[in-house]
């Protein structure tokens, strides 16, 4: 790590927000990075909101470095209280300037939290498609 | 920040000994001649650097002849292994190596791989050993034996006597990167039939900047760089003066303290990892605790849980340790020493070292003992992989 | 031994300045962490050192990421000549450099041309100038030209900016050995078009050991040494954060006090020059004093006498002067500079550098003047040549 | 000059014994090395001492280095009142050790001196060949 981490970032990893499960999570996104070893599991509840889906809880559990940590935090605060399609185009630049800019060399956490909220929203879509059949 | 600091990253750098900076002071403002000029200042130079040759040489059972001044052990690995090669090392005789070498050993060794050299790196067992037999059966068809004397990550220290004599019968070259047991464990390059041997004095509370090369007299190698006539051309550019006193005095100062150091260093070792090994699920990387390992390195692992978070959360605690090695921390590749001995990626990337210095004392490791509870407590409940469980 | 002691060899080496050793001190015995670690220890040096690098960038308008910290002047020239080279230089295109280059260029030239790539070595004329049509002509063949900033021995400043420039309309990469010139000369190396260029701390008032490399960004080269991460690997091994912070500092102190130091040098050269050709059958080597010459630089020769029976004389007066330059002072040959700006040998051998630093001042060189003509008459007394004639 | 000079060469240096010329010298042993540029010229007289010819006198001038001026100086004292065969067996070792050694570098000039004496007695004898014709 020859470049230090941001106050921001050092902040959301010594407070991580909205670690934790969700009891009765609609979704879990689970997802992980080979190289690094990382791993996110994000869990999400939908509610409604003016007729429109948003997430009322994401919640996150994270096993990785402090980009990892604070990432996956940040995302979830970002995300919490988002209708679902616009969480979904969140970008990891969006991650990046919440956290007051990442290190090169850790840019590809903010990526895997982003997967981690995806696949958690798609899991979400399927089975409101399963259950529609 | 906490006000409590307990520098346990030793193995990385060490302070520089109060007496070795007094010493060195005067190369600065005062004795500043180039050492290889006619008038006074330079000689008084010269003679300063030769008398910590003599040091070194002494320390290690050389000749002064035989010390080439580098500026690291990065530097000093490179010198020996391309050197050598360049020299004139016959293309069908292998370069020999094993796994859990610095990559200041195995990069230089995989370059000369790429330019037609026959290289041979042998496996290791859990606890960073190669098989002896394998090494001498590779020993016959080698011209060049790079085997470290103790390992920087794990402590492991490796047979040198043994090899040494392996070597010598088979008519090998055998260097050995002591980077880490210069000045910590007694060494002999004659009774261990060392040929080459690389050290960096901020390993031993020298200065940063300053490394030698032993190189046993007759064998010949090629300089990295061209240019003055310093260290029989081998080594061209003024001398750092005041590294190399700094050196010699670091390294006279450590043998003779090396036993008392030693004996302190194994009763901290023995404390920190039964405290660690009081938190669930952990173990500890490289030999036991007690044999065939460096006194003062401690590589102990924690399930569920990453390296880097865990220091940040030391380092708020006024801990100083380190995951791998600082040198490639750069790389967020588990570091190949680790995955050499046979970790899974994801447990070598929960893998921390301690590394004692004489500055420790049995309150810091105790202390590390009670934060690193809470460190990986605190990480584990929020980890997906399992819930935090303490002992 | 005299008590009055005036230090002329400051193109050698200087000392380290007051403020330097002040910033520096703290990184041997608190801030000893290595600047590769993770914890606050490390992140210190770290921080210290891209400060540094920052410092240095400034002072020669380059980029914080085009400066690759190295150990000296010698290894920074290494590192760019072979490393050009071997990353992959055409073998048809000339590597082109001039006669009076310090043995760290052309020693590293010669063992490219030994490997077979193509070489070429301007000869120049009396005040150490080669012509510029010819360079012209070459560079257009050439891949790399590396042309000193200015001489070491005779002190001739090269036209840097006219040679980047051609160099820059031919595709020629231009490597520019800035160590005499660096917290001396002004060096903006976007205007001048130097795409490389070398030096080395302890030259102007920081410490031996750290030295640094200026690569334009996009310019491919090879490491010399391989290892850890550091320096984007092309120069790895721990950082020597003193070393690194006492030279970003001695730079920013040099260009502050640039113009004010060499008009003090000035007057004092002239002084000096003055002095020394009261003597009979004196000459000065390199450009005439007041034009494209260092202002801190005097080689001056004497009929009749040798350099290093001078010296002898000299050091006993307090006074530390040199012969051509300390890198070479091993071998007995004639300097090849003063050889290459056509003086025969026994006139090479007649000949002393006089270099002024910021310690010195007008009463030192008038002291110096008095001690050279009893210093010289005394030799010419017991010289077979001549008897001793002193006007 | 990496190795530092003895005590007797620098004594030789600073105090040179038997420098100058003699007017009427019986030889002059003129050499200089190409090399690194020194120059000797040896002065003989030559005496008689119980029917044998000796050193009378010998004295030197030298162009060249701290070695070069001590090494000729030393074997001035050492050959004067030598008979002149003995001289002519006086070896560069001989010089070094009267000088309490010197840097291997500099042995050369110890050479120099030497031949410098050997060829003014050569010059002798082959005048006294002359002379006896
Ligand atoms: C075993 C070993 N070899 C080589 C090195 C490289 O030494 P340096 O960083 O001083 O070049 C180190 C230190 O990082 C080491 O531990
Ligand atoms: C022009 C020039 N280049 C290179 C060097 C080599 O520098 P260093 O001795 O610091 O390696 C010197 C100094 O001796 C020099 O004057």
């Amino acid at each position: 790590m020859s470049e230090a981490y941001s106050e921001k970032v050092m902040n959301y990893f010594r407070k991580p927000k909205n670690i934790g499960e969700i009891e009765d999570a609609d979704a879990i996104g689970k997802v992980g990075n080979p190289t690094c070893g990382d791993l996110m599991w994000v869990y999400i509840k939908v509610g409604k909101k003016e007729d429109k889906e948003i997430l009322k809880d994401v919640k996150v559990k994270t096993f990785g470095c402090v980009a990892a940590i604070a990432t996956s935090s940040a995302l979830t605060e970002m995300a919490k209280g988002m209708e679902l399609e616009e969480a979904g185009k969140i970008t990891k630049q969006d991650i990046a300037d919440e956290l007051g800019g990442l290190p090169p060399a850790k840019m590809h956490c903010s990526m895997l939290a982003l997967d981690g909220l995806k696949k958690a929203i798609e899991e979400y879509y399927g089975k409101q498609y399963e259950k529609s059949k | 920040m906490s006000t409590k600091q307990v520098y346990l990253d030793n193995a990385a750098s060490t302070p520089v000994d109060k007496r070795v900076l007094k010493e060195i002071l005067p190369f600065f403002g005062e004795k500043y001649g180039n050492a290889s000029s006619v008038h006074s200042s330079g000689r008084e130079g010269m003679e300063a650097i030769q008398k910590a040759r003599e040091k070194i040489a002494k320390a290690i059972n050389a000749e002064p002849e035989e010390i080439i001044f580098t500026s690291s052990g990065t530097e000093s690995n490179n010198l020996l292994i391309k050197g050598f090669a360049r020299a004139g090392l016959e293309k069908e005789k292998h370069i020999l190596t094993q796994k859990t070498e610095h990559d200041a050993v195995l990069h230089p060794i995989e370059e000369l791989a790429k330019q037609g050299f026959e290289t041979r790196v042998l496996e290791v067992d859990r606890e960073g050993f190669f098989q002896m037999e394998e090494f001498e059966k590779e020993a016959g068809r080698a011209g060049l034996a790079s085997i470290m004397h103790a390992n920087n990550e794990i402590g492991t220290i490796y047979p040198i006597k043994k090899i040494g004599k392996i070597c010598r019968e088979k008519g090998t070259v055998f260097h050995t990167d002591a980077v880490q047991t210069v000045g910590k464990e007694k060494i002999n390059v004659k009774k261990m039939k060392i040929d080459a041997l690389s050290a960096s004095a901020h390993k031993f509370y020298g200065p940063k900047g300053a490394g030698f090369l032993y190189l046993k007299e007759g064998i010949k190698i090629e300089g990295l760089m061209s240019g003055g006539g310093q260290e029989r051309k081998l080594r061209p550019g003024t001398y750092n003066t005041q590294g190399i006193v700094g050196m010699g005095k670091a390294l006279e100062i450590a043998n003779k303290e090396m036993n008392n150091a030693k004996e302190k260093e194994k009763k901290m070792q023995k404390e920190l990892a039964k405290r660690l090994m009081e938190i669930d699920d952990s173990w500890i990387n490289g030999p036991k605790i007690g044999s065939k390992r460096l006194a003062n390195n401690l590589s102990a692992g924690f399930e569920y849980v990453e390296g880097e978070a865990m220091l940040i959360k030391l380092d708020d605690y006024g801990i100083a340790a380190s995951t791998g090695s600082a040198c490639s921390s750069d790389s967020l590749k588990a570091s190949h020493v680790l995955l050499g001995i046979g970790l899974r990626p994801r447990r070598a990337h929960g893998t921390l070292r301690f590394s004692l210095g004489k500055q420790n004392n049995i309150q810091d490791v105790k202390y590390v003992g009670e934060k690193m509870k809470k460190v990986v407590g605190e990480l584990r409940n929020i980890s997906p992989l399992k819930k935090g469980v303490i002992k």
